[in-house]
């Protein structure tokens, strides 16, 4: 088990926005988190990666607490991720925003930069050509030196992957990585996640589009307000009562 | 003497709880600090010094001193609030959708181009109001306190209920509060963002001009650099009082101007403008949401 | 039409203020000057000021020459404006730090400037210290206040961070006017001394030039080292999106606290080169104006861009220099220029490359 | 645009490498705030000088040049002190009457000793100006401590009053005035309250409330009339009756009109002689008045500044800045406000300082010491 989520709860202000949630993740699986809108799916990003406190309840990463660690911490541990609404550091190169993600993996601080020694000019090169390589790997090596924030949509997308695979995480948490994209760009971002798996690296999704989730998850889990429904493989979920139920009448998913 | 300082505080801080009105009012919807508002309230004062001018040159104030002062007072929150209002077109309208650091720095650029646009045109030297209103000393047991003095008191209470029930009976009171909770629900329910947003801005105006009447009347001197501190000092009430609560701002005018008196009796003189910031970041380190204010559920 | 009536609604509300006289001038005015952009935008065919893109290296190199070369045929007045042109960018590139790379508008910089201002006139002229001897410690004594100040900074978001740091710098301000018995309040300290330099009193104006653009390179040449290191990068990422640097493994409060201590280090400097030129501080010379000054001049260059700071910080104290019969209403210009630039380049005049 | 920039910077430097000393005139600098909040103060300083060199212009200048005013705008703030004074220094002037804020009169004289160039304030009252020792810097109004000195020396003589409070606003001037004072009481009356306020703030009824309840018999302040006007109004608001006591800065007929008639009556204030009463003045107020209005409280010490300069430069028979001092130093100029001398500091050897006191809205002479 990479990761073992156990009844996790956040409140806020006496709103209940995940209740009691617990589920474990295998190394090197693709497990999706779905559920409708509102259903705490963020939130339980958020909590995961240590944006937001949880209330309750406890994240275990590798058999090690990570519950209240701060966000950059647990990023150091080897958990990455993307946002729902896409955070690009917009007027900084696409170079850049990668060479960002490589931040837990330098070391040199204030006084070497200043005094340019030989070590850090060696790291520097070394983060430049890491971060090339996750450009490439995520397909948009082409634009490097384009401001983040002028690029179309989708490589903005591809870009927060390669942002976030920089910081050379062992778990990568995607929120709603296909969200409007295109067909095509949608089948090209599949056969990313595919790749990012084969890697060896353990991948959660929150995804809307179906043909997404069913297509590359090992394993499914339900949300609905805030609490988990239902766990199992695609096959399971789709036939759950439960699930159906909770979509029915609000989204024509199946 | 620790009575007469109270009364002493609550006379600042009535005039400190109408200008931060303006900013709880205005931060309320925008989550914009206003900087121009204590030059708002600077205009308010220098407005009714000219009003009162023209009249008295006319002859009304010789006619009827009531009357000349209603008109002065009327005058002067017609005006203040057209400067709000255009402010708020000319400078934050353009930034709604900007950086949020964006809008503050133009309302820096507005608040100084206020004060030296007023220190052209009417100089740099102190404007004196007029020694037209009759000044009665009352004095019972130790404290002494002047006719003016129960006059800002009371009317500062008044316009605040005022503005407490408006917001809360009526329909654009009910819309204000809705932009402020959430402006993209507020427009879906048919609410008109921007009209919302001028009679904001009006309606902060129009109190400041007030308390700039008021202190104009009460010191009965005015210059163009009044706004700054008092801006300051009114913006930390608000925030005080937890900034967007409008019971809170004016609690924190009164508790503000109270702890300057009494600071500046028993602790030191020298430091009374001190005071309100060690204050503002004592708060804001320790309940940064102030005396009356919620804790708004955090999103990242 | 609209804009017409926008403009007579302008000139009504000055009337007030200016007499109607003054309001009927005033709609001429703008309706004229209006008239004149309209003009020439149609002449050039577009609006907006277009972004310069500057071949930074060769610049730098022909700057640096005009720069050694500058005093030699300059006059007394003019190597003096350009001193204080060299201080301020100083503490510009301090204030970049904290505003420009790493989008915390501080505005209480003249509280540190005078906290390095008063550091340097009292080791001085207390302990009998030299200007280099003193300046260590004025720098330490510096960099210690704004890492003291970042411990409140680093809870408070956006605006409340500027309204805190507004508070500090006018505490700061009343503090150096209050306490007589060691800055002597208001008199300010007199008899700063010349630095010497191998023995040598840098007293003229021209060696004090030198000195001063000495710093002026060293700090410009560090602050862009760091600028494009992985510091730099850390704190750029702050600015764009504090939640996305910290997902990104940013420990968003040690940079903070590193680039406000690392922006008051620059304002130290700036205050005791300050000192020493003047050979007198007084509080005066910290108030909430000068911290909105430096702001504005990073604001007009560019925030974050070194270039920029350095254009913006000439233009703002050259200009009023020069148009010295314009004093009256430089700072009426600067107000109306902040809105202006904030509504059509916030990201200043030079791009950040 | 920075192409644009670096043309505009030489040319500004190839013009004022163009600009021809004019060798026909003497250039007389001017320093004061003739911008700002002060602007009125400065104004008075301007006309007196601008009168008194307009008389030598027409008597044909001096050593049969004319002279040229050259004026420089400090705004009270120090920095621009030193800049404008660099900024003088650099167009050449030979002299300069200036500044007016002891505040900007010190760090600015630093510059001119500098550049050999000899100085005289019509204002600075602030002892530390002649103390630095600068042998160019010369003052033709009393010195803080002299002003102090006259009135303790009214309050423990004259008003023969035992318990007093000391306010000052918090400056150079309003502090060192309120310290020289508390000084020169040496302990014959009592101090029962000491303490500053803020410069700006409008609202003193709390530090009047505190000093009530010490019941002194007279309060001093030290600062200037915006503050002193409010003062005093506010304690007559609090039914405070006792007198108060202050100084140069706070005759001015502002003064009353914030505070009232009523409330100012009975106000003593320390300054130079009335000139109305000193007959070699007369001349000077009618001349004055003609052509700018009413008389400021410094526009004679300016107009004798300037003569007292240009006497000394036509003494010299040159324009260089030592000889001029020397001339400054040594001889006797026969002034408005009485024959000046300056003794080796640059102060005037006589303590011109009188008591003042508001009556019905105006200020008179009341007590010489």
């Amino acid at each position: 088990m990479i990761l073992d989520v156990r009844a996790l709860t956040k409140i806020f202000g006496g709103l209940k926005a995940i209740e009691e949630v617990s589920f474990k993740v295998r190394r090197g699986t693709i497990l999706s988190i779905i559920g409708p809108n509102g259903a705490g799916k963020t939130t339980l990003f958020n909590c995961l990666t240590g944006v937001l406190p949880p209330t309750k309840g406890k994240v275990l990463f590798e058999e090690e607490d990570v519950t209240h660690k701060r966000a950059y911490e647990i990023t150091a541990k080897g958990i990455a991720r993307t946002f729902q609404n896409i955070r690009v550091f917009g007027s900084m190169s696409v170079l850049e925003n990668v060479m960002i993600g490589q931040h837990t993996r330098s070391k040199e601080g204030l006084l070497t930069a200043i005094m340019g020694t030989r070590k850090f000019l060696k790291e520097e090169d070394e983060i430049k050509s890491r971060a090339f390589e996750y450009l490439q790997f995520a397909g948009i090596q082409d634009y490097s030196d384009v401001l983040a924030g002028n690029l179309p949509y989708g490589d903005q997308k591809r870009l927060e992957i390669a942002r976030a695979l920089a910081t050379e995480p062992k778990l990568l948490l995607l929120d709603e990585p296909a969200a409007g994209m295109n067909p095509q760009e949608t089948k090209e971002l599949m056969e990313l996640i595919r790749r990012i798996r084969e890697w060896g690296k353990t991948v959660i999704i929150i995804e809307h589009d179906m043909k997404v989730v069913m297509g590359i998850s090992d394993r499914i889990v339900v949300l609905d307000h805030g609490v988990k429904i239902a766990e199992g493989t695609p096959n399971e979920i789709q036939n759950n009562p439960y699930v159906i139920e909770a979509y029915l009448g609000k989204e024509e998913v199946f | 003497m620790f009575l007469q300082q109270i009364i002493n505080g609550l006379t600042v801080g009535g005039v400190y709880a109408l200008i931060a009105l303006g900013y709880t009012l205005v931060y309320g919807i925008l989550e914009l600090i206003n900087f121009a508002h204590g030059e708002i309230y600077m205009i308010g004062a220098y407005l009714g010094i000219i009003f009162l001018g023209i009249f008295t040159a006319s002859g009304l104030t010789q006619y009827s001193l009531f009357l000349s002062l209603s008109l002065t007072v009327i005058m002067s929150v017609i005006v203040c609030s057209a400067y709000g209002f255009t402010v708020e077109k000319l400078a934050y309208k353009p930034l709604r959708n900007a950086p949020r650091l964006n809008p503050l720095i133009s309302a820096i650029g507005v608040s100084i181009f206020l004060q030296n646009y007023v220190m052209l045109t009417q100089g740099a030297t102190d404007k004196v109001f007029p020694h037209v209103i009759p000044v009665t000393i009352i004095k019972f047991y130790n404290v002494t306190m002047t006719t003016l003095q129960i006059f800002i008191i009371i009317v500062s209470f008044f316009l605040m209920a005022g503005l407490h029930l408006f917001i809360m009976k009526t329909k654009t009171g009910k819309a204000m509060r809705a932009v402020a909770q959430d402006k993209v629900m507020a427009s879906l329910l048919g609410i008109n963002i921007d009209r919302i947003i001028s009679v904001t801005f009006i309606i902060g105006s129009g109190l400041a001009a007030v308390a700039g009447l008021m202190v104009a009347m009460y010191y009965g001197l005015v210059n163009y650099s009044i706004g700054y501190m008092a801006g300051i000092k009114a913006f930390t009430a608000a925030v005080l009082g937890g900034i967007g609560s409008i019971p809170g701002a004016m609690i924190g005018g009164l508790v503000l101007g109270l702890i300057e008196s009494l600071g500046a009796s028993y602790l030191s003189s020298e430091y009374k403008d001190a005071y309100a910031f060690i204050i503002l970041i004592l708060i804001l380190l320790v309940k940064p949401t102030g005396l009356l204010g919620k804790s708004e559920g955090q999103k990242p | 039409m609209k804009k017409i009536l926008f403009m007579f609604w302008l000139s009504l509300l000055s009337m007030p203020f200016t007499g109607i006289k003054g309001g009927a001038y005033l709609f001429g005015g703008i309706l004229v000057s209006y008239g004149v952009y309209f003009l020439l935008a149609n002449i050039y065919g577009r609006t907006k000021i277009p972004s310069v893109p500057v071949n930074t290296g060769l610049l730098m190199i022909a700057l640096i020459i005009f720069s050694l070369l500058l005093p030699l045929f300059l006059s007394d007045y003019y190597t003096d404006v350009a001193v204080l042109a060299g201080i301020y960018i100083i503490l510009a590139l301090g204030v970049n730090v904290v505003l420009g790379s790493t989008g915390l508008l501080h505005l209480g910089f003249a509280a540190f400037y005078g906290i390095g201002a008063y550091s340097n006139a009292l080791l001085t002229t207390n302990f009998g210290l030299g200007f280099w001897s003193a300046l260590p410690l004025t720098l330490v004594i510096t960099s210690a206040a704004g890492l003291l100040l970042s411990f409140p900074a680093l809870r408070l978001r956006g605006d409340y961070l500027a309204i805190v740091t507004l508070g500090f710098g006018e505490i700061i301000r009343l503090v150096l006017n209050n306490w007589d018995s060691v800055t002597r309040g208001p008199n300010g300290i007199s008899n700063v001394p010349s630095p010497f330099i191998m023995g040598f009193e840098v007293g003229s104006l021209m060696y004090f030039y030198y000195l001063v653009l000495g710093f002026v390179l060293l700090a410009a040449f560090i602050v862009n080292r760091v600028h494009r290191s992985r510091t730099g990068r850390a704190w750029l990422s702050i600015r764009e999106d504090e939640t996305a640097a910290e997902a990104m493994g940013v420990n968003t409060r040690k940079y903070k606290f590193m680039a406000l201590t690392f922006g008051a280090f620059w304002a130290g400097l700036a205050g005791a080169l300050f000192a020493s030129k003047m050979h007198f501080v007084s509080p005066e010379s910290f108030t909430f104006m000068e911290s909105v000054f430096v702001v504005c001049m990073i604001i007009l260059g560019g925030l974050g861009s070194i270039p920029g700071v350095l254009l913006g910080s000439l233009i703002l104290v050259l200009l009023p220099e020069l148009l010295r019969e314009f004093q009256l209403y430089r700072m009426l210009a600067l107000g109306v220029g902040l809105v202006l630039m904030m509504i059509f380049r916030p990201q200043g005049l030079i791009k950040i490359s | 645009m920075i192409r644009k920039f670096l043309v505009f910077l030489f040319a500004i430097v190839i013009l004022s490498g163009c600009v021809k000393k004019g060798e026909d005139v003497i250039k007389i600098g001017i320093a004061g705030p003739m911008t700002g909040d002060q602007a009125k103060m400065g104004m008075d300083f301007r006309n007196g000088v601008t009168l008194a060199v307009e008389e030598w212009n027409r008597k044909g200048g001096v050593s049969g040049r004319k002279i040229e005013l050259i004026i420089g705008d400090d705004q009270r703030d120090p920095k621009q002190a030193v800049s404008v004074a660099n900024k003088l220094v650099t167009q050449g002037v030979k002299g300069v009457i200036g500044h007016f804020n002891s505040s900007c009169s010190i760090p600015a004289s630093d510059v001119y000793d500098r550049a050999g160039i000899p100085m005289i304030t019509p204002a600075s009252t602030n002892p530390q100006l002649t103390e630095k020792g600068h042998y160019g810097v010369f003052r033709v109004c009393g010195r803080d401590d002299q002003q102090g000195k006259v009135a303790a020396d009214f309050v423990t003589r004259e008003l023969k009053i035992k318990k007093l409070a000391v306010i000052h606003d918090k400056t150079t001037y309003g502090q060192g005035l309120a310290d020289e004072f508390n000084k020169f009481l040496g302990g014959k009356a009592e101090v029962v309250y000491y303490g500053g306020i803020v410069q700006g703030d409008k609202d003193f009824k709390t530090v009047l409330i505190s000093i009530r309840e010490k019941a002194p018999e007279l309060i001093y302040f030290g600062g200037i009339y915006p503050e002193g006007g409010l003062m005093v109004k506010q304690a007559r608001e609090i039914g405070m009756t006792v007198p108060f006591m202050s100084g140069d800065g706070v005759i001015d007929p502002k003064f009353v009109e914030i505070a009232g008639a009523e409330a100012a009556e009975g106000t003593y204030l320390t300054f130079s002689p009335d000139p109305n009463t000193i007959p070699t003045a007369k001349e000077f107020i009618v001349q004055y008045t003609k052509r700018f209005g009413e008389l400021g409280p410094y526009s004679a010490y300016a107009y004798d500044a300037a003569n007292i300069m240009l006497k000394a430069i036509e003494a010299a028979g040159v324009t260089e800045g030592k000889a001029v001092m020397d001339k400054l130093h040594s001889m006797e100029f026969a002034g408005t406000l009485g024959n000046i001398k300056f003794d080796s500091k640059g102060d005037i050897t006589v303590a011109p300082y009188v008591v003042w006191i508001t009556k019905g809205g105006k200020f008179t002479e009341y007590w010489k010491p």
